[in-house]
């Protein structure tokens, strides 16, 4: 039993604890040090996340690399981990991602101004800061891992906390007091909504636990609960399942969100720092599109099957209402928001067709919208943080004095409106695939979304980065070393994975298979299969 | 040798990256190692062409497989190149014209201070165009068909200072998402049907059936529908041809590459490639001659109302087009000659409008012909290579337009029966209205009393000659324009090349060849004639005259964007203001008013918490007789 | 005599002392009128001692009475001290917190 | 007549009544802390003043530690898990639930007397250091006599003997096998609280009328108790709790002769009925919970971070002995009116919450809305029933204790700054205090890795196996609408800039820091590897009967 799944969360853990122990101050050395140490962390935690992804053996067990320490026994809970192609490539991800919002926000979290009464606002800020970010990396790679369906919920729920106060602690300062009472608001916003949601999980837990106890199971641990209901050994009566699968749904819902739960993420994105946002949106939200994948199918198959054609429709509501939405947008930071609205619709609707096509691409859309996503919203918040302002009628002719900005933020642009080459384009048409061979109706009509897509991006660029010079634009230096040290990655992996993204198929593919198989179902055939040419025989 | 397929894509995108990336370093000779890289690219095409020559004419598609794309289970799409007669036939054209526009652009964009990253999207430009050519299957198509979306975007908004240019940069590329919902959606459909999107499953080669052949007839028109739907977005037909006019904002150059090596041709080549499709579904043919037809009249009216010589001679590109997308519509009896056509087109297309931007050039871009006139005195060559493109255009017999056109008409004939005498009246008048406008274009800018005046600053502009970068490409399109038609006429040599990929059949003509021959040039020489009566004779007023209800429409694009306006722009916008008023008030309101509920209702429960020890002593008695009473009734119940 | 009665009478007191409770103002009196609840639950368990034939019943009443007694010691502190404060024993004068 | 021949009999044979029994080993807990409360009063007595603290100090947590130690040996014995047995004639019962109780409102009482003991955050008063009781109880509010009082530095040092007093019957209480026990024990710990609550330095007059108030109801509600412990007399026969149950459940039949079926029927209903209410005002559930947030914030802090705390523990473990020794053949009876009672409870717990701008009214509040989250555990008539209350009850009084703790600390000229907005933007003049409080919040809300998520789901978990599935979702649905106010409060102190002239933290002495920390641990501890302690609540949870 190799502890490297358990490293891979402790390391960020300890790394937090160990952060905010720093010794506080406001003196710029001790800021660097804290950063530092913070940076370090991550860059080991995203050597051991990559340890495990290589070290995963696709066409092996569903779950590998599994550790199991006894935790609750009185509730049958263990700490288990494990990985599937799924879980390794998003905790990947994450790993990733976390260094990048660090360097990102840098200087977000340096003290501020004394505040009204000459208090510092919070000597240990830069500590708290790194430190929270480290814990919701933590939190967020065990719920990737976790293969014990209470295990996950608690990390689910508890990394709400420091995410909140990531949120409501650090917006941009430039708003003053109105925009600190924003921020609480989306803060709280934030948490309620997702504490609701885990609060009806929690009931839904508690009724799995109750009813799979019933029937000599009492356990949380999902391969068992999985594979017991898989070969009917645990029945769940028509109405319990379907209860319990709209419990866990709801929290992933809320989380992900879907249409009509997402008022709380334009709020939340739109007040936090960009890097706060980036996390939200590519990290944490994924956490329940992947639980919609691992548990929702897994656990309930035929509640799963039955309200798949509701979920879809929510989903295809989501992305047209996102993308119009966004069109609509004033602020910056709302735009992207409402865009990853529209985006989590396909990534549910690729989920919940039931395809192989369609929940690999969900897959990869949840790693390439995290990528693509974080490009755009960085380099919106170096642009942002230039002009202190979220107002897109602030801008104008960027690209004249910042070419290097305007030209990274044009790749995020058309990376979300996933034209091909870029790897969006590579998860939304296996989305739009899958769901066109089993619902065309639906699929046709998410082909709009990419229409709407070019439509809010490049309108966001045109306003803000082409025509003439607006004043307050026109001393805006370019983008510095540390901002491309961010940017440039993302953009290299977001061309590289659109144009080979094989490796990452070949890790998802055997699992996608599995949670099909999970839910008895297959691709639906071709009407008049032709033999596909691929390898392209030569002449 | 096919591995040298590949290097045709890669040389230009190699040469987009390196100057994207190299940074000024570049800038004093990355405009050279752009026009190399083309070249080099139209060098690969060269030794392949031959390569294929060397084969017998049955076995002359080659692919070459590089590496597995996006690969899921029964979903394989492949990094595959295949590369036949026809993909052929749009390497040359596009690597050839494409080379001698980056030739003029070293002239053209001498002075811009962005000219490295020009010549970057320019190289992107072919690489995508390319790709889409030599693409072994839709998917790969798709990803060149947004690649060129992309460069299209990147060069009618290279000056993006100027807002119309970045709107008109933003529009094409929407209008082209149109299309492109299109190809996607034809490409699930596939899919679906077939399991594959491959070419050779789907459409078969050499002579091998393909899978289309079992597929019902009403899948097949809705595959060709939503080709057709691309192809309109691709290649400005009606209904998507919006963008094109606007699209002249880019620097003239980038006019002449999308107008006559890239972009628009993609369409052409779309349908043409899917010809196994279109064969099989008889109702899909339809709409791609109604398309073709409709398009060709739309454009040719379009061009005789502007002013603005780059926009007159857009509206003759699309009629132009519309002339192709009618041929190829026509079925096996006009897929070579759509071709035909649009590699000629290509030719005198490219010439006009590098032409036009010498015009322009040397007139302190100054692009309304009511300011110029008489030009014919100060830049000679460009007067001649203008004047033998004007000429292959309306299809002066002997020159490239002409044996293009001829055939083209002829086979809409062809097409027998009252259908056949539409499309053909129609493509007679087209060629007659297009002998007018272009006539209308060459006087105002050549002939007759010169016009301009000194603009606001009160420079008057000097007309001259452009440098030999800029006349050189113009001289050798001129004769492009003017040999290639007879060329490729001669002995059917560029039916007999296609024939293998695309068929044909000759059609059963209502009229003799030679009697379409005569009414075409009669029509020809009609319009001309004409147009020379009107503007030839009579001094042209410097402020256009009210004109005709069709005139006035006519320079707004016959209402085009009045009508997206109204139907899709002010909806739109109302729809979306709604639901940013419902995101905020409705679904958020109704959170917001539930915790505002719950507030209330505390606020008024608390007053039950008034403090008076007596009153909290009344609710525990109450309580008790409550807890009594239940429990009490729940046993007698 | 059928003991029973007594039991009504018991309840009765009880009743009534409750009503006392929730009617009167003044502390002392309100704190009566529990004492009278107290002796309605003795007259009670005398009753049932009674009925029952055993002593237990009798023994809970000398119980109450000690604890009712040392219930009277902290009430009456407790009330005093609050009356030397605000001079008035109305149980409704003394209501700062609430809500 | 009949009855005469009865004292006749029992007169009869006076000479030879039998000593009774008593276990003193096995009641050592009780007895130690009475003790050491008797020798509190006598320390008043004859110590001198200024020894009181001190040696009252070190007497009560001797005491208290004392007793606890008599605790852990007697569960080492194994007392209360295989052997369980009645004690004194078989009026208080040693067995698991008790000796947990017993357990956790020792330890709690620790606790609480480590902020009694408190003497650094109130200013020197006549240079002697202050603790956070009246100089002088007697003495008017504002009077001559209190300024005197205050001159000359006396001090209340009566609390901790009154608290062990307290302490004492709360031991008692969930121990008691019959309802005569109970009632002196319910006695016995309340008289003491409701001097306690009169006894705050500062804000006399609150503290005076939360004082009367918590009598006057705690009197009514006993009466209650009283009258209920009397028709179940009547009923059974008996007041031991074990009889009862046999003469419900039909093993015995002694139901006297003159009355009816039906009327027995009554009797035991009502009865049933009365006593509840007696304990429901106890663990403050609605609609018998006015008290609580008037008192909660009229007493000096300490005090009700004790109540808070111990009380409910005592309350809610005889209650438990209550329904599930005497009461279980009733359950068809009382179990919809708990349903009612504990769904009332929580919701409008959780809903009056959510308007509060005083922290110890908020508290107040949130007890009771735990109140009916317990209610539910105590409902699901099942092993994991009594073991997931058990469980709560020490998870909740230690997070209780804690808050109450850090509400000590935050002060203004006035004392204590309980005002809401007066805490605005504490996190940052002190990150620490703010964070443990936000802690404490966080597991009052019942956010997982805390103890209260693990209590919350002991408890929801008992109820859904126990058939109370719609239960658990007004649980899930009202806990919800708690964690609005519990998150109200941290963004206040997190997220709100600080009042210029707002409270400061002031820096406690070790004991109220040791409170503070041990509150953390427990918090944190029970969150993360509650293992051990829930199978401790598990193997105590068999009643003897």
């Amino acid at each position: 039993m190799s502890a490297l799944l358990s490293a891979t969360c402790a390391v960020p853990a300890a790394g937090a604890v160990l952060t905010a122990a720093l010794p506080a101050g406001s003196s710029e050395s001790r800021r660097r040090a804290t950063k530092a140490v913070a940076l370090g962390v991550s860059a080991v935690t995203l050597v051991l996340a990559a340890v495990v992804a290589a070290r995963f053996e696709p066409h092996g067990d569903r779950y590998q690399l599994t550790e199991s320490y006894s935790w609750i026994r009185s509730f049958g809970i263990t700490f288990s981990l494990g990985v599937d192609g799924i879980g390794a490539v998003l905790a990947l991800l994450t790993a990733v991602l976390v260094p990048m919002v660090m360097l990102a926000s840098w200087h977000d979290a340096d003290p501020g101004p004394a505040g009204p009464d000459g208090t510092f606002e919070n000597r240990r800020r830069t500590q708290a800061f790194f430190a929270l970010i480290l814990a919701v990396e933590a939190m967020v790679i065990v719920s990737f891992y976790a293969t014990d369906v209470f295990l996950f919920y608690v990390f689910f729920e508890a990394m709400l906390i420091p995410m909140y106060f990531l949120i409501g602690g650090f917006g941009d300062r430039a708003g003053g007091p109105e925009s600190a009472r924003q921020r609480s608001y989306a803060a709280v916003k934030f948490l309620l909504y997702n504490l609701l949601g885990g609060l009806v999980m929690l009931a839904a837990v508690i009724g799995l636990y109750v009813v799979a106890q019933d029937q000599g199971f009492g356990t949380f641990d999902l391969p068992t609960l999985a594979s017991a209901v898989a070969d009917g050994k645990l029945q769940l009566s028509g109405t319990a399942e379907k209860a319990l699968f709209l419990g866990f749904f709801f929290a992933f819902a809320v989380k992900a969100p879907l249409w009509p739960l997402h008022t709380w993420l334009p709020n939340a994105m739109g007040e936090a720092t960009a890097g706060t946002a980036v996390l939200i949106t590519a990290v944490v939200d994924k956490v329940g599109t992947f639980a919609m994948l691992r548990f929702c199918l897994g656990l309930f198959p035929h509640a799963s099957k039955t309200f798949a054609p509701a979920i879809l429709v929510l989903a295809l509501v989501g992305i047209v209402y996102g993308a119009l939405l966004a069109v609509g947008q004033k602020d910056i930071k709302r735009l992207v928001a409402y865009a990853s609205i529209s985006h989590f619709g396909f990534i549910i609707m690729g989920i919940f067709a039931l395809t192989s096509q369609g929940q690999s691409g969900a897959t990869l859309y949840m790693v390439n919208h995290g990528l693509s996503t974080a490009a755009w919203m960085l380099v919106a918040g170096f642009l942002i943080s230039r002009r202190g302002s979220r107002l897109i009628a602030d801008y104008g002719g960027v690209q004249k004095v910042a070419p290097v900005l305007a030209g990274t933020f044009l790749i995020g642009s058309l990376a979300t409106l996933s034209l091909p080459g870029l790897a969006p384009f590579v998860s939304e048409f296996l989305v739009l695939v899958g769901t066109f061979t089993r619902y065309p109706a639906i699929g046709i009509v998410a082909t709009f979304g990419i229409v709407l897509a070019a439509l809010y991006a490049l309108l966001l660029y045109q306003r803000t980065m082409t025509g003439p010079v607006k004043d307050g634009v026109r001393t805006m230096p370019d983008l510095k070393a540390r901002e491309l040290a961010v940017v440039a990655p993302l953009v290299a992996l977001t061309v590289l994975l659109g144009v080979y993204p094989k490796p990452l198929t070949d890790l998802v593919n055997p699992s996608v298979n599995a949670t099909l198989s999970q839910v008895h179902e297959t691709d639906p055939a071709p009407a008049h299969p032709v033999a596909a040419t691929s390898g392209g025989e030569q002449k | 040798m096919n591995s040298l397929i590949p290097l045709l894509v890669a040389a230009p995108l190699a040469g987009a990256a390196l100057l994207l990336l190299g940074g000024r370093a570049l800038d004093r000779f990355g405009h050279w190692l752009a026009t190399a890289l083309a070249a080099l690219s139209f060098g690969f095409g060269l030794a392949l062409f031959s390569d294929l020559l060397g084969r017998d004419a049955e076995h002359r598609t080659v692919t070459k497989h590089l590496f597995s794309w996006i690969p899921v289970n029964g979903f394989q799409a492949d990094f595959t190149f295949r590369l036949d007669q026809l993909s052929m036939t749009f390497v040359l054209l596009i690597t050839g014209v494409g080379t001698l526009i980056h030739l003029y652009s070293v002239g053209y964009m001498a002075h811009d201070e962005r000219r490295r990253r020009f010549f970057a999207y320019l190289n992107l430009f072919l690489a995508a165009m390319l790709l889409l050519v030599v693409a072994d299957n839709y998917l790969l198509l798709y990803f060149g068909w947004e690649g060129v979306g992309l460069a299209s975007y990147l060069l009618i908004g290279f000056w993006q200072h100027k807002p119309s240019a970045a709107t008109a940069a933003k529009k094409a590329f929407i209008v082209n998402r149109v299309g492109d919902m299109g190809l996607s959606i034809a490409i699930m459909l596939m899919f679906a049907e077939f399991g594959s999107f491959a070419f050779g499953p789907i459409l078969g080669s050499e002579g091998a059936a393909g899978g289309a052949h079992q597929a019902s007839e009403g899948k097949l028109t809705a595959i060709g529908l939503m080709l057709l739907l691309a192809a309109c977005g691709k290649s400005a037909q009606v209904p998507l041809q919006s963008w094109l006019g606007d699209a002249m904002e880019g620097p003239t150059p980038v006019s002449a590459l999308i107008h006559a090596a890239t972009m628009v041709t993609a369409g052409v080549y779309l349908i043409t490639r899917s010809s196994a499709i279109f064969d099989l579904a008889p109702d899909a043919q339809t709409a791609v001659v109604v398309v073709g037809a409709v398009t060709l009249l739309f454009g040719a009216i379009v061009g005789c109302a502007k002013d603005d010589i780059k926009k007159a001679l857009a509206g003759s590109t699309m009629s132009q087009i519309g002339y192709m997308v009618l041929a190829a519509g026509l079925g096996p009896i006009g897929y070579a000659f759509a071709i035909m056509h649009l590699v000629t087109h290509g030719f005198f297309k490219a010439g006009l409008f590098l032409g036009a931007g010498s015009v322009m050039h040397g007139m302190n871009d100054e692009v309304n012909m009511r300011h110029y006139g008489g030009l014919r005195k100060y830049m000679p060559v460009t007067f001649v290579t203008f004047g033998l493109g004007y000429l292959a255009i309306i299809g002066f017999p002997g020159l490239s337009g002409f044996f293009s056109k001829d055939k083209i008409i002829e086979a809409a004939f062809a097409k027998g029966g009252t259908e056949g005498w539409i499309l053909g009246l129609c493509a007679l008048v087209g060629a007659a209205v297009t002998a007018f406008y272009m006539t209308r274009v060459m006087v105002l800018t050549f002939f007759g009393e010169k016009r301009w005046q000194p603009d606001e600053e009160g420079n008057a502009p000097h007309p001259h000659e452009s440098p030999k970068t800029m006349t050189v490409p113009m001289v050798l399109l001129a004769f492009g324009s003017v040999f290639a038609g007879g060329l490729f006429a001669f002995n059917d040599s560029f039916l007999k090349w296609l024939e293998p990929v695309t068929g044909h059949e000759e059609g059963n003509s209502p009229l003799a060849p030679l009697t379409v021959t005569l009414l075409t040039t009669a029509c020809m020489l009609a319009g001309v004639a004409l147009a020379y009566l009107v503007y030839g004779r009579s001094p042209v007023p410097v402020v256009p005259p009210v004109g005709s209800p069709l005139t006035r429409a006519a320079r707004r694009d016959l209402l085009q964007d009045d009508f997206n306006h109204a139907v899709l722009v002010r909806p739109g916008s109302a729809l979306t203001a709604t639901l940013v008023y419902f995101d905020s008030r409705g679904l958020d309101g109704f959170v917001n008013g539930l915790a505002a509920t719950i507030g209330g209702l505390s606020g008024r429960l608390r007053r039950v918490q008034n403090g008076f020890v007596r009153s909290y002593a009344l609710s525990m008695f109450g309580g008790t007789l409550v807890l009594v009473a239940t429990t009490l009734l729940m046993r007698s119940v | 005599m059928n003991p029973v009665n007594y039991l009504y009478l018991a309840a009765l007191l009880f009743t009534i002392g409750a009503a006392g409770v929730l009617i009167r103002r003044n502390a002392i009196v309100l704190f009566m009128c529990v004492e009278l609840m107290l002796n309605a639950s003795n007259l009670a368990l005398v009753t049932f001692s009674r009925l029952h034939g055993t002593l237990d019943g009798q023994i809970i009443a000398f119980f109450t009475m000690v604890v009712a007694a040392a219930e009277v010691v902290v009430g009456l502190a407790i009330i005093v001290s609050i009356f030397r404060t605000r001079h008035s024993a109305s149980v409704d004068d003394s209501n700062l917190m609430k809500l | 007549m009949s009855a005469i021949a009865v004292l006749a009999a029992a007169g009869g044979n006076t000479p030879s009544i039998p000593a009774p029994h008593i276990e003193y080993g096995q009641l050592s807990p009780m007895l130690v802390v009475f003790g050491a409360a008797v020798a509190g009063i006598l320390v008043e007595a004859f110590v001198p003043r200024r020894f009181r603290h001190w040696t009252q100090v070190t007497l009560a947590l001797a005491g208290l530690v004392g007793a606890f130690v008599a605790v852990v040996v007697l569960a080492v014995q194994s007392h209360g898990f295989t052997r369980i047995d009645l004690l004194a004639m078989e009026s208080v019962a040693l067995d698991g639930p008790a000796l947990f109780l017993q357990g956790v409102i020792l330890l709690a009482a620790v606790v609480a007397v480590l902020t009694y003991a408190e003497r650094k955050l109130e200013p020197k008063a006549g240079g002697l250091p202050a603790d956070a009781f009246a100089a002088q109880a007697a003495a008017t509010p504002g009077g001559e006599q209190e300024r005197a009082a205050l001159r000359a530095g006396f001090a209340t040092s009566e609390v901790f003997p009154l608290t062990m007093f307290a302490v004492g019957g709360m031991l008692l209480f969930p121990a008691a096998n019959d309802l005569l026990t109970m009632f002196v024990a319910l006695e016995v710990f309340s008289l003491p609280l409701y001097l306690l609550c009169a006894l705050a330095r500062r804000r006399r007059l609150l503290s005076q009328e939360a004082a009367v108030k918590y009598f006057l109801l705690g009197a009514f509600a006993s009466a209650f108790f009283l009258f209920g412990t009397a028709l179940l007399y009547g009923y059974a026969g008996s007041v031991k709790l074990g009889d009862i149950g046999d003469v419900i459940s039909g093993k015995a039949m002694t139901t006297p002769a003159q009355l009816s079926s039906t009327q027995s029927d009554v009797l035991v209903l009502t009865g049933l009925a009365m006593l509840a209410v007696g304990l429901l005002f106890k663990v403050a559930a609605v609609p018998f919970h006015s008290w609580t947030p008037d008192v909660y914030q009229g007493a000096p802090t300490p005090v009700t971070g004790f109540m808070a705390a111990a009380t409910k523990v005592a309350a809610f473990g005889a209650f438990l002995r209550l329904f599930y020794v005497a009461f279980p053949g009733l359950r068809l009876d009382w179990r919809p009116v708990m349903w009612g009672v504990a769904i009332l409870t929580m919701v409008v717990g959780a809903v009056l919450a959510v308007t509060q701008q005083d922290v110890k009214r908020l508290l107040a509040y949130s007890s009771i809305a735990h109140a009916g989250f317990i209610l539910t555990g105590v409902i699901a008539v099942n092993k994991q029933g009594i073991s997931s209350v058990l469980f709560y009850l020490l998870a909740y009084s230690f997070v209780t204790l804690g808050a109450f703790a850090v509400v000590t600390l935050v002060r203004d000229s006035k004392g204590e700054a309980t005002h809401l907005s007066s805490w605005a933007g504490l996190g940052r003049r002190s990150p620490l205090v703010a964070a443990v409080f936000a802690l404490f919040l966080l597991a009052f809300a019942g956010i997982p890795l805390t103890s209260g998520f693990t209590g919350k789901f002991a408890v929801f978990q008992a109820a859904a196996s126990g058939g109370a599935t719609p239960l658990v979702i007004v649980g899930v649905l009202s806990s919800a609408v708690a964690a609005f106010f519990y998150i109200r409060v941290i963004v206040l102190m997190f997220f709100s800039d600080p009042q210029p002239g707002g409270p400061t933290v002031a820096i406690p002495s070790a004991f109220t820091a040791t409170a503070i920390g041990v509150g953390v641990v427990v918090t944190l501890g029970l969150g993360l590897l509650p293992q051990y302690f829930l199978d401790l609540a598990s193997k105590a949870s068999l009643f003897v009967r």
